[in-house]
């Protein structure tokens, strides 16, 4: 997270001016006003910000904001936030993408890049499907559901993203609700704040192809409360205490399973997992490989005397 | 005849350490002034599979190895008889490859089935009881009886002969061999001088002198200092040079030992190497970093470099000042040779990536070249804003080589057209098309503007368009910058003539070969009277234009290179037109020897085919087939079913 | 001049169900006898965006479309005039490709500001309330008062009109849409189908008939019935006609149709198809598949064919019977322009891969081709153990043609050379050295038999190996099975002349580019007095003998292509040294038109240059720069910014 | 799983006659000749048998085998047997590979491949290196250890295999030791006769590169006491009675994620998840997509009638 420079920057700092192309009522709408509220919250100066998205309805994100933007490949999402942030880990670097993006296509690099724990932020837009290519199963789609885009009910089982980011290594693992913005950017304000790698996973309506997860379904409209559960709001204490203790993080690991498959009546949002250790670029610094200045602007990089490597080899 | 050089190799399961002792000796032969230039051949194993090592020791500066062998140091049975105890046996031992006044250091037991197989042959068998030396070391050392536990050391044995048997001194192997063991290793090293001089002083004693032997020390002045290196290093050096921030890589072999490299040496140098979890991870994030400020690499061979071409797209695509990606090439298709030489990858290197990209391929073709040419490629990278890949393979690489320390004087830095931020804010744009088809780049991070970047098609601004005028002028903005490059790069750094630009016959050639042919033509045509070399050094864009006035003016044109289907004279022909006369080539997954490329070039002197196909020391074909594999079943029916190579199992199983 | 045609166009936003309307329309057509050609042209976008369909209606077989519009549908505002409102305007509106004489359907309240635009151009301007029709139709059934909800009713509405105005009877409209709506569907039906009566009897009261009009009906046989269909389903019905048991795929335009085309028809023909986790993964598992006995295959793109080239290498280093590799090329590089045309990935299929594979590239040029080419990539990825890789596009993936059905009755299935049992076992070597290089094939869970694969370079029984002798044997093993394809395969499977094999001037090209020349010559030169046309359907290994023997017979050759680079002509000139005289292309995104073809002809004719540049209908450069861009952006100053189209957004948003 | 043909088969038919060129004292001996034992005890003929490896030195076990062997690509193991089952759904097709292999390069397609459940075995040799690219860390190996090969120690957390191989489906989930030969081969025959897709994780030496993780270490010859431990020994369930009770499932899964993670000093080897639901193939056999008769034998694909997909573009 990059410190704070520019006082008194609001939501409309972070608008571009491109015109938005997501279909009417798309979820995606919440999902980057509640990333410009959260930054605003923040008072992060638009170029000290980068977003980063993958290939799909929700690669087009960067388009929308007024920061740096890359908008990459198709579920290269972590690999890219990778790299910038080894270039210049001085850089707010926050990584967004479709569901397909990140735990199909990009599982590898997801699993992977956990463990790393660079200091990012990752927002997972879950439509449970593959929106831009009109609607086919993502891995979050449950066993033997069918949206109105599929032909057949899936046959697999779903992934929960929860548990898959805690095997993963993630040390922030949250759930947010597209459509409740405020919340949505607490959690992202939350994300950005932790240190090391946070995952979102962002229950995203897609009102084009998914016809089971709209929002009425999620704010229960169609019965008489919300499918949905703001964990702050319960007793749950997702921080790990003591980052040592091997056992209080497996606890807190299963806890968190166990929450995020809760009898689904009632979904939970909010923050499962949360620990703080090192980063990885607190260990590049501590071993001396990044110094403060980050890569990108250190110009000593350019003056390196390399005489000694020669002399050994005489 | 430029001078004379004398063969020497050491052979033993892989993982028992020859390529240390060779390089003790290497090292050794160049601190007496000699030249050397040394070469590995392993299998694709860890433990127990036939390795081998051979130097080439000259007066001259020698840059390739030769077929034959004057000595042979055999650490085990497989070197000298080869592996018949397969069902399908790869090879007939190295006994057949010395030459006849040459000699071979073995293992007492070893010499009569040596001899059978021998015949009449007059080579020199130097029997000697290494593991005796090692005790010996040992307990000196106060380590007796442990002998087996450390056959390592037979390398040092067989080396601390090999010296003797070369008749040169032993003081600077000594200096060599300590230099490896500093502090509290000091001891090991005294055991190992000592089972070394062992050697020494029994092969002095035991043995005469062989017919070769290397030549008298040239009188290297005191400035001509040399180092010894191997292509890794040399590109490895070339990128700390250059001011490389990030390093991707994901392990592959060849490709791994520069990474390593370089990981040894990121804390003091400040450059970050990643380990990816895989190569479209590498480069992806390798693009992202340049995209990020830095100069950006990443190092791979054939089988990682299938997983980089929507990585490649993307860096093209935006317009990223690189990466620098270097394919270090190795035996294809798919897996095919992990660990063995091919250049094959020409086409794909040229070609990967759906739709038209512009970026650079380079292939030095020695070890200097690999330093300059990794140093330039940052340079372009930036300048032009495009991916470089760097064609290297198994032989440049692992190549060891004596050569004058780099001269880094020359070497500057061009980061290309960047963002001036006096311009202000409301007018930047990331992809503005201007003059040259560069747009000044910004960096993320950087204060007075922001920019977008996509890797679908896109506006000045970099917003997503479809736009059908847009489209036009932005492909041609991104492609053009290919002209640029062809006019700015100075014809020097595109290719290489070596001899007159009319001699009658012409060899053409890239990459890696580079050596062995500059060694054969020394043989062949010592000044260049009717042959010429030339070198492509730039591959792409293809310098055609001279290309084509070159080999129109050749009579006969040989085009040397190191896979099955001759790319390098197909690139030709796309470019130019021209069909080269003589398609010359190897592709058994081993580097071109001086005696190939004589012998290729005989062949065509005395009026071969288009297909002339090189393997093992001579030409073999255009066909090569089935017969001479069973020849070698044949062999193995003949001299009996050899023992495998012992593989000790953990106590508990059945095999 | 063959015989007359009409063209019409409909645009509307994306989402709209354009395709719908125009769909039907162009089955109407059909039935009514005339030869219809569809081609539509959207955004990667879901809803919103600019997207249109354009129809070309002809007494003869027609097979591409005009660039000139002969009545024009507008269902939005930017249909007509642009996008003006982009910060970087993509196009100028369809107003300004309207023929004089022809007529423009839109809303009442748009036809000032299009007067405005036509300036004094004779155009036939008729308003059309849509919403009204459709709100007339949705009261009587009951909806009346939900027109808003039901904009894509619109589309008939206009379909309706349009069929009003070309003067064709209404009933086979009917017909048509009704066969769209079965059981309970019925009633939406009957409302579409008087939506779209409403709309055609406004049209022949309120509007005079065009000075363009279908030409009277040709008299087909009623044995000359047609099918109307589109390209992937011409893939799709070949694969599960040729016994395809595995086809895999991970989504992508514009492959992904065909995949969820087959999945329609999975359960009814015992076909897999699996849906992957991405494309390294859907190759390897075919890959596989074929492995394991079945026919396999598996559709992609550009970006995913980029991740591809580790599954291909595999195959043809294991000699796999297949993959079928349907790569339907869209515009690159990188994600470029994912619903948008190009033949940009020649080049990138021919050397996908490290090493030299044996492989085949197949590139048919029409719908039937799909069909026949698709069948035979079965055959020959059985017969010659290697992956075949389909060359489609765009533009034939959604072409939507009439053509006769299929003639299935010379099609056989040939699985190539298996393993016998009765041969017992031990002796089975799964890659036996032959004299055809092909070696019989068992299947994993076959008895009397086992056998080992890798991907590493292996003996004739499947174990690793690195072998000399091996490596060169096997590797010409593999490669020399490209030399049997050429001598198997007839060349009528190989290339088509079109007209006479000494004609002066030869247009040569490949892919679905055939349809726009034919058209063109039929149009320029009818009876090929002085103009062929070569096409080249299979690609690789390529029938570079016949092509050199007829390209010089040419006194002039154009190469068509729809790429920066004229990869064809690279080929062409790889493999027979010539140069043709003019490198006719296009990169805009879209597909050749048969207008830009005679252009293309005409500048050749007068002397132009080696590089024509089509686009938009006539001949742009070699260069098209800055200027045509800034040219749209000052249209924008001129006419002010326009109204984006409307996206509402959820109620809680500020945007 | 394929149906018992021949009978009295012996571990010496599945052996084959290839010199194996793993190091001495490599683990993998272990692994393959447990492997051996498994399909002899579940008489399954050779020609049956299909094993699918990835590449590493653990890709080299199909050429040691006596059965149909594929040495297929680094990190495709999944994608390999998903192919070949789907062709051939009759053969018992076991996939092997290393840990970089199954969790590294191969990540994606272990976790997408592990939701599909198609009866497959999947043994991954876990030595916490690269090896035969010569010692870099796998994702295996834990925060801060280093072995010989490796220059730094790894400051990444270490994925657990257990806890990655439930959060993506597969429906048995174990762990082996490579040198106990006898157990090794009691869990792949579960694992073989499991209906579904079974993960088993092993745990194997590497002397030549990994000094951490030796057999001295895991038998606690430097100590009083050996380092695994057998779950079968301790009144651990594994089983989830009744798959249609998420509830359970989830607390399966949590138990199961604690097991494997619990204080080091004793690490559990057995079986620590098992479920049947149905598989991928029994899916496509609902659906009808599938027969009987695998696809690779079905002679009716090549009579396909086509006519009415024809009449119905007319
Ligand atoms: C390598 C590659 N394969 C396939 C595609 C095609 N593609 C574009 S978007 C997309 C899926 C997007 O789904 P998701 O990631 O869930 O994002 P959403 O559209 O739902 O926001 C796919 C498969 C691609 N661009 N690149
Ligand atoms: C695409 C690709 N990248 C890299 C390699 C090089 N490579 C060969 S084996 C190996 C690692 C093997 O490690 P692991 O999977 O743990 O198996 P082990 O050798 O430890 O059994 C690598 C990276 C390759 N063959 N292919
Ligand atoms: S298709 Fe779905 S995800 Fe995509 S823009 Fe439309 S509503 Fe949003
Ligand atoms: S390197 Fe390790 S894993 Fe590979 S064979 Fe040797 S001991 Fe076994
Ligand atoms: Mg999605
Ligand atoms: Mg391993």
């Amino acid at each position: 997270m990059a410190t704070v420079t520019a006082p008194s920057l609001t939501v409309k700092d972070f608008k571009s001016e491109v015109h938005n192309d997501w279909c009417p009522g798309c979820g995606d709408f919440g999902i980057v006003t509640a990333l410009q509220m959260a930054l605003a919250k923040l008072q992060l100066a638009p170029h000290q910000v980068v977003v980063v998205s993958g290939i799909g309805c929700s690669g087009k994100t960067p388009h929308y904001m007024h920061t740096y933007g890359f908008h990459t490949l198709h579920g290269r999402v972590m690999p890219s936030v990778t790299g910038l942030k080894l270039a210049n880990h001085k850089l707010t670097v926050i990584g967004v993408g479709g569901d397909g993006d990140a735990y199909g296509i990009g599982a590898g690099h997801f699993v992977n890049g956990g463990r790393r724990n660079l200091d990012i932020t990752y927002l997972v837009f879950n439509n449970d499907v593959y929106a831009l290519t009109k609607g086919q199963a993502s891995p979050t789609i449950k066993k033997g559901m069918k949206t109105k885009s599929m032909s057949e009910a899936s046959i697999m089982e779903a992934l929960n993203p929860v548990a898959l980011g805690l095997a993963c290594g993630y040390t922030f693992v949250a759930r947010g609700y597209a459509l409740d913005v405020k919340h949505l950017a607490e959690l992202i304000a939350q994300g950005i704040r932790h240190r090391g790698s946070a995952l979102i996973d962002i229950f995203q309506t897609c009102p084009t192809y998914n016809d089971l997860h709209t929002k009425t379904w999620y704010e229960g409209k169609d019965k008489s409360q919300s499918r949905l559960l703001k964990l702050e709001e319960t007793d749950y204490d997702p921080v790990v205490h003591h980052p040592s203790d091997s056992g209080e993080v497996s606890r807190k690991k299963a806890q968190a399973l166990l929450k995020s498959e809760e009898d689904s009546e009632r979904l939970p949002i909010g923050v499962f997992f949360k620990m703080e250790v090192p980063t990885y670029e607190e260990y590049l610094r501590q071993k001396g490989v990044l110094s403060e200045e980050p890569q990108a602007t250190l110009d000593t990089i350019f003056r390196r005397d390399i005489q000694p490597l020669l002399d050994a080899l005489a | 005849m430029p001078g004379a050089s004398f063969s020497w190799m050491i052979g033993g399961p892989q993982g028992s350490g020859i390529n240390l002792g060779a390089e003790i000796l290497a090292k050794a032969l160049s601190r007496l002034g000699y030249s050397v230039f040394g070469n590995i051949e392993y299998h694709s194993n860890i433990k127990g599979k036939h390795s081998y090592y051979r130097l080439r020791v000259a007066d001259f500066s020698v840059r390739s190895h030769l077929d034959e062998v004057h000595l042979l140091a055999a650490l085990d049975e497989e070197t000298l008889l080869g592996d018949l105890y397969h069902e399908f046996p790869a090879h007939r031992g190295h006994v057949e490859r010395v030459a006849a006044g040459g000699g071979i250091l073995l293992e007492p037991e070893m010499v009569e089935r040596v001899k059978e197989r021998l015949g009449n042959r007059e080579v020199k068998l130097c029997p000697i009881p290494y593991s005796e030396m090692v005790g010996k070391a040992l307990t000196q050392a106060g380590k007796g009886g442990q002998a087996h536990e450390y056959r390592i050391m037979n390398n040092t044995a067989a080396l601390g002969a090999s010296a003797g048997l070369m008749g040169i001194p032993f003081e600077p192997v000594a200096e060599v061999i300590m230099s490896g063991f500093g502090g509290k290793a000091r001891r090991v090293g005294e055991t190992n001088v000592n089972c070394a001089r062992f050697g020494y002083e029994y092969a002095q004693k035991e043995f005469k002198g062989l017919a070769f032997r290397p030549t008298p020390r040239p009188q290297r002045a005191s400035s001509d200092k040399q180092i010894m290196l191997k292509g890794y290093q040399a590109v490895g050096m070339a990128k700390l040079r250059a001011g490389c921030g990030v390093q991707t890589y994901y392990p592959i072999s060849p490709a791994t030992d520069e990474s390593v490299y370089l990981e040894e040496h990121q804390n003091k140098y400040n450059l970050v190497v990643l380990q990816t979890e895989d190569e479209v991870s590498a480069v992806d994030a390798a693009v992202m970093a340049a995209h990020g400020g830095v100069r950006a690499a990443t190092s791979t061979s054939g089988p990682g470099f299938a997983l980089m071409p929507e990585g490649l797209g993307f860096a093209a695509m935006t317009e990223a000042p690189g990466p620098v990606v270097c394919l270090y090439q190795r035996g294809g298709p798919s897996t095919g040779l992990p660990t063995r030489h091919e250049q094959g990858d020409l086409r794909f290197a040229l070609h990967a990536g759906q739709g038209d990209i512009p970026r650079m391929v380079l292939a030095p073709g020695d070890l200097s070249e690999c330093f300059y040419d990794t140093f330039d490629a940052f340079n372009y990278a930036d300048r032009y804003q495009l991916p470089v890949i760097l064609l290297l393979d198994k032989h440049l690489a692992t190549q060891y080589g004596s050569l004058p320390a780099f001269d880094m004087s020359g070497l500057r830095i061009d980061r290309g057209e960047l963002f001036d931020p006096a311009q202000g804010n409301g007018d930047y744009y990331r992809y503005r098309f201007t003059q040259s088809g560069i747009s000044p780049r910004a960096i993320p991070g950087q204060e007075g503007t922001i920019f977008w970047t996509t890797s679908d098609e896109h506006d000045q601004v970099g917003h997503i368009t479809e736009g059908i005028g847009n489209r036009l002028t932005m492909m041609s903005k991104r492609m053009k910058k290919m002209a640029l490059v062809e006019a700015e790069i100075p014809e020097t750094k595109k290719l290489t003539l070596v001899g007159r630009d009319d001699a009658p016959v012409l060899v053409l050639s890239w990459g890696s070969t580079k050596g062995a042919i500059l060694d054969a033509l020394a043989r062949f045509d010592p000044d260049h009277k009717r042959t010429s070399f030339l070198q492509i050094r730039l591959l792409h864009p293809f310098p055609a234009q001279r290309v084509a006035w070159l080999l129109k003016r050749a009579a006969k044109v040989l085009c040397v290179e190191s896979n099955y289907s001759c790319q390098l004279a197909s690139l030709v022909r796309e470019k130019t037109g021209i069909e080269v006369h003589h398609r010359v080539h190897k592709y058994d997954g081993h580097p071109f020897s001086e005696d190939e490329i004589v012998a290729g070039l005989e062949a065509a002197q005395q009026g071969a085919g288009e297909e002339i196909l090189l393997s093992e020391g001579k030409v073999v074909g255009p066909t090569y087939g089935r017969e001479q594999v069973e020849a070698l079943v044949e062999l193995r029916e003949k001299f009996g079913r050899m023992a495998p190579p012992l593989v000790p199992l953990p106590p508990g199983y059945n095999r």
